[in-house]
């Protein structure tokens, strides 16, 4: 865990409303799930903004962002060079290492990047992996699986790309030895549900408010089967069958 | 940081190395902030707010940003005092600082029970908040009216051992007559604000954004009001008064003590830079020196 | 703007074209905006504080910026209740909105004197500001305890044949009580709040900013308190409340309707975006669009 | 008086902590001694910034400014095509139409840059014009006055540049018509009297504090011999005569 002065390298808007944000890495962790608490501002917004690892390159750190308010607006106006503060690695992230034989990652939305960086370390942890992928319209990094992974499955509310209907559709969660998720709740509850039938276990990765990032205000707190735990540093990768999902 | 500028001063008995202390709720009992650096280097650190027993929290979003600011609504989560004293006290310890156990209560007699519990143990001062706005139960209540907080106060600290400080809350009704009736009732020390009662509202839900409809805002919003408050309780009361609410910079804490504060907590801002206790304890330094003040104590109530 | 969406209010019997109002003291008589845009397209605009006998204000700093705020001490200056009889409701009249005479007064007398001479002019509707924390001589009291601000008030009503708004301070010892005893007293509506007394300190000078050491905070610091007393107040009473306090976008204008308010007053935006009024309106039509909302009013007191 | 977007230019640092900023004039007003209010942010400061014209070119509008504070440090980062609003022309300004003969422009610091305009606005209302410009301890701006001024006398408190003390010392009202001040109230102050004694008018450009700055707010009124005046409406410029110098 680190607090740290970086430099942006690149942030390229990719789709509508995505952007694409690089910054370089000096030396920081970054385990697939976790993510990093990111500033370009001194006082204008109180927080940080909790953003998952994209990608881990060997000098880069990744982030893969949706504009959605006054926080990422700023980060969307970076430009190269531009200085950006990290606080991080943050959160516990997919135990990658543990896993064998054949996992699936299943992402809607904004948990489609995150499990960009899963798949690699899931490969180079000799894993074989499955992306199951859904959007609402447009598609965004799903090229960037292309590497580490076996099938890669897409899906658009409306058909616009790949299967029309939800991502879960395509899921058969028996032919796989772990199930990975991140995105919508709707969507991760779902995919628990199909895994616990099959009897999968299955990792989901959680969102909620977050102050602090680093487990000390409490703010992001859940219950689960075993008590409170804080997204931010007890998740936000959670066994399925811990979960309440109490929202 | 400067050594020829003395930045210690003393609440109550207790020698603080310098006034910068954190705030309860905003730095768990220090271990994780203490990842990132020395949290010894603070004069003190309060620990997260205590109730006797343990508590899960509020349910729902606890956090929201504001202009300037932010509202929590976390409700008291913590393990209760008993824990707190098996598991948390030796670990702050290691920090070599000030430990003030901050507490909270439902009930008279919870407050009693968990003052004598934590008095009795390993910490240096016991602050008291009758003030957390987020407990629906009671909580409230006690830092409203200044009759009912001088009650809970007397039974306090008929029972704590160790210098009481009682945290008042900027929702009293008259924080002049709340901040009298504590120090009367045998408080040592008086700490001020903690978090004005707000709302928000997510127009597009068109429901409150918290189960629990109001929360407690803090945040460099609401400085100039702490400050006014902290201002006018000094020229009151003859207890050391420790200023918060907003305090951002070095700048910030020289407002407060000219305004009569003997030392500050810093809440909000370990969001926005998880080094500001830091960071503000080296800018206090240079800016002692750049101001010419060679003792912070100088200026303690010069306005 | 879009005219299939209604935006039209009514308060105490006084049809607004919408629920956007200049708020007092931010707006001077409207003149001065005039010349930036057609002021006339507001719901209605208070006018600069009124007190029976003209003032000069407050001497030294009157503003001073904050975060996310602005704290002021302009202490009331104004031309008097004659001259602007004679002098400024002609000119306001020109802008065709709701004209709301705000006043104040230091005692008792000038406020029914005030009230009597303003109400049998030709003004809309009488905002009773028993709020303003500058004015050392009084002022303050009217607005703290419910009892002084009962009796005040039943005076006023007594002799005011317009309707009567009560403007509400956030100082007041217990907003709700306050509120009861306003509409008890017979206040035909309330607007809250006004500014929350607070402090600067000039750490180089080593000095209060404000000669009277407190003045007024307001602007977007302060909307979530703001927020939280407008929707506990419009629980409790029966008459139409106006929203004030940091409203600087439609989201807020609609956050505040939600809450339970019929209108709201813009202030300190106004020194933001000088156009602010004008954008303000034109964004709470596409945002009502975009939220559903056919007419403004259904959405009032949801939460 | 609008309120109105503009694009900056230039904006360059001229000396320690002076900055020159050149903005679009856009056909905008901009009478010797008024001002503009500046804001190149959203809501993350509260209040516009009152910046006198230091140039009206044709096109083109010229402000220099000491960075002091937030509001100056976020002007001072303004790159070549950022957008910038206005708010002006504020205040009165100064009388050159109604001046002739001889006049004296007496410059403090900050005081220097409006005097510039000045200067070439009597100039082209035919007076003769003297600048008497007081500095602390480094120049700015003051060979912008040499196509306007047939004498210039500079001074800098320690003697760096110029005489060595203040520029008061080498003003004698006597020779002159009228003296225009602006600049410091101690020396504006000094300026005044020296004006008083010798029965020469003089006008000074007063400094407050400004939320509106269009005369809607009374957070810059000021006590005069007639009354309570607003600094941005019925100021900035002032016949000394008419002031109490009540700070
Ligand atoms: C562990 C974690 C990982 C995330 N990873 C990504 C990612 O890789 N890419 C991505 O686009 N988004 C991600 N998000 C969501 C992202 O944090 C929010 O979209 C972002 O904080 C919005 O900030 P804003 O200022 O633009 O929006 P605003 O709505 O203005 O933000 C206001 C406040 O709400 C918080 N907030 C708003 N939306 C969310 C949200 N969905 N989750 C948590 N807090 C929120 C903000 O952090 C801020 O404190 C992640 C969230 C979490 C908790
Ligand atoms: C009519 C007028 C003309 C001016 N012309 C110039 C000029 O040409 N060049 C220049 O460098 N400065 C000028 N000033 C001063 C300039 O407005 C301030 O230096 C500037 O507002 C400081 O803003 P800040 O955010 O950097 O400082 P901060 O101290 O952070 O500002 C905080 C608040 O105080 C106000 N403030 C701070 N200093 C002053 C001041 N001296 N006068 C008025 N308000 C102040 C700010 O506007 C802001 O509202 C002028 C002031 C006035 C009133
Ligand atoms: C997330 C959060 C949790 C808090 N929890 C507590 C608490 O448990 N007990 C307490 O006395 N104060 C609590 N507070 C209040 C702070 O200690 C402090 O009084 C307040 O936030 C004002 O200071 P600030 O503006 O510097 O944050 C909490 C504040 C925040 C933001
Ligand atoms: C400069 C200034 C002057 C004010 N003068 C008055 C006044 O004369 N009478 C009054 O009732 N309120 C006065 N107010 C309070 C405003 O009308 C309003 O209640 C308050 O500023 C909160 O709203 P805001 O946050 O939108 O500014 C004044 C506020 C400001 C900033
Ligand atoms: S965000 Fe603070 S504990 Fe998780
Ligand atoms: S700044 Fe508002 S009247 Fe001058």
């Amino acid at each position: 865990m680190r607090y740290f002065d970086s430099k942006v390298l690149d942030n390229q808007q990719v789709a509508e409303d995505i952007f694409v944000l690089r910054v370089e890495r000096n030396g920081a962790e970054a385990k697939a799930g976790q993510f990093y608490m990111l500033k370009s501002w001194d006082k204008e917004l109180t927080l940080m903004r909790p953003i998952s690892v994209f990608k881990a390159e060997k000098d880069e750190l990744w982030f893969m962002y949706r504009l959605v308010g006054k926080g990422t607006q700023i980060l969307s106006l970076l430009e190269k060079g531009a200085s950006i503060k990290l606080l991080g690695p943050c959160g516990n992230g997919y135990p990658c290492e543990k896993l064998s034989g054949k996992v699936a990652v299943v992402g809607g939305g904004l948990g489609v990047p995150p499990l960009c960086e899963t798949s690699k370390q899931l490969t180079h942890a000799g894993v074989t992996v499955d992306a199951y992928l859904g959007f609402r319209d447009v598609l965004f990094g799903v090229e960037d699986f292309e590497p580490w992974c076996d099938s890669i499955f897409v899906s658009t509310e409306k058909g616009e790309e790949g299967y029309k209907g939800f991502v879960t559709d395509l899921l058969k969660p028996e032919g796989y030895d772990c199930v990975i998720t991140c995105g919508p709740e709707i969507m991760m509850r779902k995919v628990a549900a199909m895994c616990a039938e099959a009897d999968v276990p299955c990792y989901c990765s959680l969102e909620h408010r977050m102050a602090c990032g680093i487990g000390a205000c409490l703010g992001c707190s859940i219950r689960t089967q075993n008590g409170m735990k804080r997204v931010c540093k007890d998740g936000p990768v959670f066994l399925s069958t811990d979960l309440l999902w109490n929202s | 940081m400067d050594k020829s500028i003395n930045l210690s001063v003393n609440i109550a008995g207790v020698p603080f190395k310098n006034p910068v202390i954190a705030a309860s709720g905003t730095f768990g009992f220090g271990e994780e902030y203490n990842e990132l650096y020395d949290v010894g280097c603070l004069g003190g650190i309060c620990s997260k707010g205590l109730t006797l027993h343990p508590k899960d929290g509020n349910e729902g979003i606890r956090v929201w940003e504001t202009a300037s600011g932010m509202m929590n609504s976390v409700g008291l989560q913590n393990p209760g005092v008993e824990y707190f004293i098996a598991n948390d006290i030796p670990l702050m310890r290691r920090f070599g600082n000030v430990l003030i156990a901050n507490m909270g209560g439902h009930s008279l007699e919870d407050y009693v029970t968990g003052a004598s519990m934590l008095s009795a143990a390993d910490i240096d001062m016991l602050e008291l908040n009758i003030s957390c706005p987020n407990v629906k139960s009671g909580g409230m209540a006690f830092g409203i009216k200044a009759d009912v907080a001088h009650d809970v106060v007397k039974e306090v600290r008929a029972v704590c051992k160790k210098p009481l400080i009682v945290k008042l809350s900027p929702n009293a009704e008259n924080i002049l007559e709340m901040a009298k009736a504590c120090e009367d009732a045998g408080a040592d020390a008086l700490s001020l604000v903690n978090t004005f009662q707000a709302m928000a509202i997510d127009i597009r839900k068109r429901k409150p954004v918290f189960n629990n409809v109001y929360a407690g805002l803090s945040g460099a919003a609401i400085k100039p009001i702490a400050l006014r408050m902290v201002h006018s309780v000094c020229k009151q009361v003859h207890v050391p008064v420790i200023g918060i609410g907003g305090i951002y910079t070095a700048e910030d804490v020289l407002e407060f003590m000219m305004a009569g504060a003997s030392a500050v907590q810093i809440g909000t801002v370990n969001f926005n830079d998880p080094l500001a206790g830091k960071n503000v304890l080296e800018d206090l330094s240079a800016l002692c020196r750049r101001e010419g003040i060679v003792d912070i104590n100088e200026i303690k109530g010069i306005c």
